[in-house]
């Protein structure tokens, strides 16, 4: 019952962006994959989600094999992408947005019931159910993605760079929110961040990728601690 | 080595070019192009298919009925009349691209009633029979020009021209429809010109005067000349198009509730497919129309008869009428030039015969044919009548009162002409 | 006055089927950003269609849903095994812009070959179901007809049905967020592909809709080579651009401003000049507002 | 070394033209025809090739700019009896100006606009033949480039004389587009081309260098404009049809559109469909529906099939598979 990764290889092109990457997130866990740009977390990240092909390697979801699926059958099985730089349909109402998260969902009263549970937790979504979203600002936006992706009722969320662009006010509060839903909802949580210090702050445990390989990993604690991670990406 | 594969491409290119041109070899002249021992072949361009078709595709049909009635009766001097019909859409380039095709491909002997004045114009000039001696036989347009001996020295007219046909017009409106408002609804091209010249010379002013370009007319573009004529208050409308035209005036004038009194040209004047264009036969009756040929309908003439049969033995499911008819005339009198020009004919013994006998040819029309030395004008009348409630164009009062002019400034008269009786079985004899 | 009041009566029917033209290319735009130049092709062929079901069932009100259905098919059939298969191939090099527009053109000219070789290139004819013989005022005869009428009220009821669809069910949710973004109404959960296919479909229905009424509402005949076929031909596109090809409300605007424009340009300055017109107004709009009447910040310029 | 080139090209297409002149007096007139009509599709190929290849940009409506070549030649000719040399250089000229202005308009449009606009100006554009009486309406004008001269003799054939005068057209504008595209010009539609960003950033005014490419284009379609109503003897609204504009642009598809030197493979094409068809329809006896309808068919799919499976064109596709063996050789 966890997320398994094993030597998982993604090319794009010529170009090797993840390289024989394993590792493995328990149900129920928040990870954190940090490195800097260009290390391949977002590639990464989209192959989990059918975005992108894999080379080598395996992936697989609670038994599911995630590599040769498309990203609209992988959602089916539980797994909710929140692609980088706030993923949601500017042209479409906050409330179209969220029902957008559930339209494959076969039973209409359990998507109603999602959306009065999203929208207590972020009640400022409900307040603005129909404006559009691209009169939303940076941080309502981010939480309009989240909450799309929880609309599918997911087991895990992969969550891309949620903190782009953001104030430092807002990302904390962004970082709160995910560590609660973790928690609260018994979500298991793959978080993609450059803001490596805030994101190991939350998580249980941290892999650090490295030119497409992972360079160290190991739980939060020790990766805060570990000298030469603080040194390349804690800042100090 | 880019330029090295350019060297090479160019050079394939040339050979491929060389080769390809190359294939065929000039063929040894024949006695006469298009004149074989047992055969004798004619090319014919006009549309067959598209929106100026209706009613004109019928007539390689009727010719090839009548050829092959010719043929299944010995031929002329044992040869069979062969006729190759090619499809030009009423589109000038296309009709010089298929001519070319029949001249230089399938090299016929002469062209036989090429279809519309715009055609016609531009085969002549780029094609240029004239210039190649080769016989442009009983052209399907009214347009004056092409009796122009000097300008298309092989070219003869059949039918009487734009300009007879509306001075014979005019001759009927002042006796009929004296003191109306009238309107007219022409082509805007040669084929119109000549029809506004006709007008013209016969003293008639029109109320209102709608033009259209060729391959405009269409229910869309109708609306607008049925407005323009009502909002003139033209009485009697004389449609003087091409058969798609006439229809659409006719069926859009219907839907406006604007009834006048129609007057049709001979071009757009067959009933058979105005109704297949979907006008009510209702619609038809009682407007005038013009014709130099009997009736169709009129199986007691002899010509009529024969023709119905063959071309229905032919083609058991078609509706023998006006196009059918003046097509299968042609086919008529083209055998009997192929007959007058000799034992071994040849293109130009071909037009010689025409020349000096094309005016005693036996033909349907009742008008008479005006071929000589100095002349390439065939018919120069036209009988008026009215549409039946079928849609069935007769004459009035039963009799065909035909009339006859010139091109020319020369007066409108009633004609004398008695038509003389067939040669035997329809065949030249 | 009587001949202001018909040419506006006439531009404004006109104008409603150029409307349905331009929602067909709206909604293909939308759901696979290709301008399908192949759309008039296909309401032609859909006409053909209904031609077929009028000659054989005789009756336009089974004709008009047989010529939809054939045209969601053809349009489901050339998007499933040609438009897939084309966006793949050409997704890279020196002419994967052009690509799509060529071939759709190369497509218009397959239909236009196939529908010309089968039914001969003369006219289809078909009767509306009720008269087209013009309403009296008086001595006057207006140039609006019960089928007129009919038309237009068909159309008015197709873009509200087509409103409602987008805006209030869940399959418009669906392919509006596929036009939107794709990655996103993937990453929800949407079959993108299966979307494509039926704004396509629906694109299809909309055009043989177009088609049909192009035809009864000129002299009741319609073929490849008409002026009726040609207006589709430049109006669905023109119209569509007018009203800033990603939104239905605009197609609608743009098609009835064109109906207007032709109709008063046959009337009132020359027949001959009714086919620049709509280009003349293309221009016009392309350079003054280049996002369309309605239209968003999408940018069309370089 | 530049010069050296061109100089090397002046060469071969001199050898060209002389195989040519051999050629048209061996082989009956119906292929020297058609050798005339090859030669004016190259020309028109040649222009689309150089403005869809060489700087990215799509017109549906080179029909509407050959038209007005060959309007203003034979307005030239009719009118004020210019002598018919002169009348292809105004042909080039105001197809030039028309290229000048549409160029001005794309410049400022993209992809699908550009297409749309320049479909609608094909549609539109012959039908205003029928607004001005001097452009003659529906019928056209004649446009007669007179008998060849007595002193290549009496047996000197007119379409002889018009392929003679198309080949040296033809001959002439491709030595001179090569040359263009080997120049500085040629380099910076294709960088244009390939990214407009990029070209810019290096100083390449993209927007300048497009309506650059349209004028010249356009005068190149001007003169196939010309050439080409004087093998039909008329021009008419009916000679430039949209399907000629979708024919033309086949034709270009067909020869690869990123090179010039495809391009007689896509004018022998065009002169051979109908050839091809023909045989075809009589092989198996179809009607007339089918003959008339064949050709366009052809067309049609070839297109297709083009753009689905070479959409370079075989020239770019045999060049490319060459490439990469010389890349595997070398590994």
């Amino acid at each position: 019952m966890s997320l398994e990764v094993s030597q998982l290889t993604i090319h794009h092109g010529a170009i090797c962006a993840v390289n024989d990457v394993s590792f493995t997130v328990k149900q129920g866990e928040l990870v954190a994959v940090i490195g800097s740009n260009g290390a391949g977390k977002t590639t990464l990240l989209r192959t989990l989600s059918g975005l992108n092909k894999a080379t080598r390697g395996s992936a697989t979801w609670k038994g599911h094999n995630l590599l040769h699926s498309k990203p609209e059958l992988i959602v089916r099985h539980g797994v909710s992408h929140v692609s980088e730089g706030k993923a949601v349909i500017p042209e479409l109402t906050v409330n179209e947005n969220l029902e957008l998260g559930a339209i494959w969902r076969k039973n209409k009263k359990e998507s109603v019931a999602s959306k009065s549970e999203i929208t207590s937790i972020f009640p400022r979504l409900g307040e603005r159910l129909n404006q559009r979203a691209d009169t939303l600002s940076g941080g309502e936006r981010q939480m309009l993605a989240i909450g799309r992706a929880l609309m599918s009722k997911p087991e895990i969320l992969l969550l891309d760079e949620p903190s782009l662009g953001l104030a430092p006010l807002v990302v904390e509060q962004i970082f709160q929110t995910i560590r609660d839903l973790t928690t609260s909802m018994g979500l298991t949580v793959v978080l993609v961040e450059q803001n490596a210090m805030g994101a190991l702050k939350i998580a249980d445990s941290g892999v650090v990728l490295n030119l497409g390989k992972v360079a160290v990993s190991g739980s939060a604690t020790s990766l805060i601690a570990d000298p030469q991670v603080r040194a390349a990406y804690l800042g100090y | 080595m880019k330029a090295m594969n350019r060297r090479k491409l160019i050079t394939v290119s040339a050979v491929l070019a060389v080769a390809s041109l190359a294939v065929t070899a000039v063929p040894a002249q024949a006695a006469e192009v298009g004149v074989s021992s047992t055969e004798i072949k004619l090319g014919m361009t006009l549309p067959m298919t598209g929106s100026a078709s209706p009613g004109y595709n019928k007539i390689p049909a009727a010719v090839k009925a009548y050829f092959d009635y010719v043929n299944a009766n010995g031929g002329i001097n044992g040869r069979k009349l062969t006729l190759i019909a090619k499809d030009d859409e009423y589109v000038p380039t296309k009709a010089v691209a298929k001519t070319n095709e029949l001249i230089l491909k399938d090299k016929v002997m002469a062209l036989l009633a090429p279809l519309g004045t715009a055609n016609n114009k531009a085969v002549a000039s780029v094609v240029n029979p004239g210039r190649r001696g080769i016989p442009v036989l009983f052209v399907n347009t009214g347009f004056s020009g092409f009796a122009d001996k000097k300008k298309y020295p092989t070219t003869f007219s059949v039918l009487p021209s734009y300009i007879m046909e509306a001075k014979i017009m005019s001759e009927y409106i002042k006796d009929n429809f004296d003191g109306k408002k009238l309107g007219l609804i022409y082509q805007d091209d040669d084929f119109g010109d000549d029809a506004l010249a006709g007008f013209k010379q016969a003293g008639v002013n029109f109320a209102v005067k709608v033009p259209y370009a060729s391959g405009s007319q269409s229910g869309t573009t109708a609306a607008g000349w049925i407005q323009k004529l009502q909002a003139g208050g033209a009485e009697v409308v004389i449609l003087f198009g091409v058969s798609s035209a006439t229809a659409a005036a006719l069926g859009t004038a219907a839907v406006m509730k604007y009834a006048p009194q129609w007057i049709l040209g001979s071009v757009g004047g067959d009933a058979t497919t105005i109704k297949a264009a979907g006008v009510p036969a209702g619609v038809l009756y009682n407007a005038v129309g013009a014709s130099f040929a009997p009736a169709t309908t009129d199986t007691n003439d002899e010509y009529v008869k024969l023709f119905q049969d063959i071309y229905l033995k032919a083609n058991p499911t078609q509706t023998f009428d006006n196009n059918v008819m003046i097509g299968m005339n042609s086919a008529f009198l083209t055998a009997q030039a192929i007959q007058a020009a000799g034992k071994n004919p040849t293109r130009k013994s071909l037009i010689a015969a025409i020349e000096k006998s094309g005016s005693t040819f036996a033909s349907a029309a009742l008008v008479p044919l005006n071929y000589s030395t100095t002349s390439h004008i065939g018919y120069n009348g036209y009988w008026f009548g009215k549409y039946s409630p079928t849609g069935d164009l007769k004459p009035a009062g039963g009799v065909y009162t035909v009339y006859t002019t010139d091109s020319g400034t020369g007066a409108v008269v009633k004609s004398t002409y008695k038509r003389p009786a067939m040669p035997a079985k329809g065949l030249p004899n | 006055m009587i001949q202001f009041i018909n040419t506006l009566l006439i531009g404004i029917t006109a104008g409603s089927i150029y409307s349905l033209m331009a929602i067909a290319i709206v909604l293909v735009w939308r759901s696979t950003r290709v301008i399908n130049f192949a759309q008039a092709g296909m309401a032609l062929l859909s006409t053909y269609f209904g031609y077929e079901a009028m000659v054989h069932l005789n009756s336009f009100w089974i004709a008009l849903p047989v010529a939809m259905a054939g045209g969601a098919a053809v349009a489901a059939f050339i998007e499933l095994v040609f438009m897939r298969f084309l966006l793949k191939r050409s997704a890279h090099g020196a002419i994967s812009g052009v690509a799509p527009i060529i071939a759709t053109l190369g497509l218009l000219g397959v239909i236009r070959a196939l529908t010309s070789s089968i039914w001969g290139g003369q006219d289809v004819r078909i009767v509306g179901p009720v008269s087209n013989v013009g309403y009296s005022i008086g001595a006057n005869t207006l140039a609006f007809s019960p089928l007129k009428l009919l038309i237009l009220v068909t159309v008015i009821v197709l873009v509200l049905l087509l409103s409602l669809l987008f805006q209030k069910s869940s399959i418009g949710l669906s392919l509006r967020a596929s036009a939107f973004s794709p990655e996103i109404a993937r990453l929800s959960g949407i079959r993108v592909d299966a979307v494509r296919t039926l704004g396509w479909s629906l694109a299809g229905a909309s055009g043989a809709v177009a088609g049909m009424f192009q035809t009864v509402n000129g002299n009741g005949s319609f073929s490849p080579d008409s002026i009726e076929f040609s207006l589709l031909l430049v109006s669905g596109f023109i119209a569509a651009v007018i009203g800033g090809l990603d939104s239905l409300i605009g197609a609608v605007i743009g098609g009835l401003v064109l109906g207007l424009v032709i109709s008063f340009v046959l009337m009132y300055i020359s027949s001959s000049l009714f086919f620049i017109a709509p280009f003349v107004i293309l221009l016009i709009v392309l350079f003054l507002r280049p996002q369309g009447i309605i239209g968003a910040k999408a940018a069309r310029r370089a | 070394m530049h010069r050296l080139k061109s100089s090397n090209n002046l060469i071969y297409f001199f050898v060209f033209g002389f195989i040519l002149f051999l050629a048209s007096n061996r082989v009956d007139e119906l292929r020297v025809y058609q050798g005339a009509s090859i030669a004016v599709f190259v020309i028109a190929i040649a222009s689309i090739i150089l403005l869809t290849g060489y700087s990215g940009q799509v017109s549906l409506g080179h029909g509407a700019l050959l038209a007005i070549g060959a309007y203003s030649a034979a307005v030239a000719r009719n009118e004020f009896n210019v002598p018919v040399v002169v009348c292809f250089f105004i042909a080039v000229l105001s197809s030039a100006l028309g290229g000048v202005l549409l160029g001005a308009a794309a410049a400022r449009l993209t992809g699908p606009y550009l297409a749309g606009v320049t479909l609608a100006l094909a549609i539109g554009l012959p039908s205003l033949a029928n607004q001005f009486p001097i452009l003659g309406g529906e019928q056209g004008l004649i446009f007669d480039v007179g008998f060849p001269p007595l002193s290549l003799g009496e047996e000197f054939t007119q379409y002889k004389w018009f392929f003679w005068i198309s080949s040296l057209a033809a001959l002439i504008s491709m030595w001179l587009l090569s040359n263009i595209l080997g120049s500085r010009y040629g380099r910076n539609w294709r960088a244009g081309r390939s990214n407009e960003v990029a070209a810019q950033l290096a100083g390449i005014n993209t927007g300048r260098s497009k309506i650059l490419a349209f004028t010249i284009s356009a005068g190149v379609a001007g003169l196939a404009g010309a050439l080409l109503s004087m093998t039909i003897g008329t021009v008419s609204p009916s000679a430039f049809p949209l399907a000629l504009s979708f024919s033309l642009l086949t034709g270009a598809v067909l020869s690869g559109v990123t090179t010039l030197s495809g391009v007689m493979i896509g004018a022998v094409t065009l002169v051979a469909i109908p050839e091809i068809a023909d045989v075809i329809a009589n092989r198996i006896g179809a009607s007339e529906r089918i003959t008339t309808n064949l050709p366009g068919l052809m067309v049609s799919t070839l297109l297709i099939i083009t753009v689905l499976f070479v959409p370079h064109g075989p020239v770019e596709q045999h060049r490319s598979r060459k490439a990469k063996k010389l890349v595997q050789k070398k590994n």
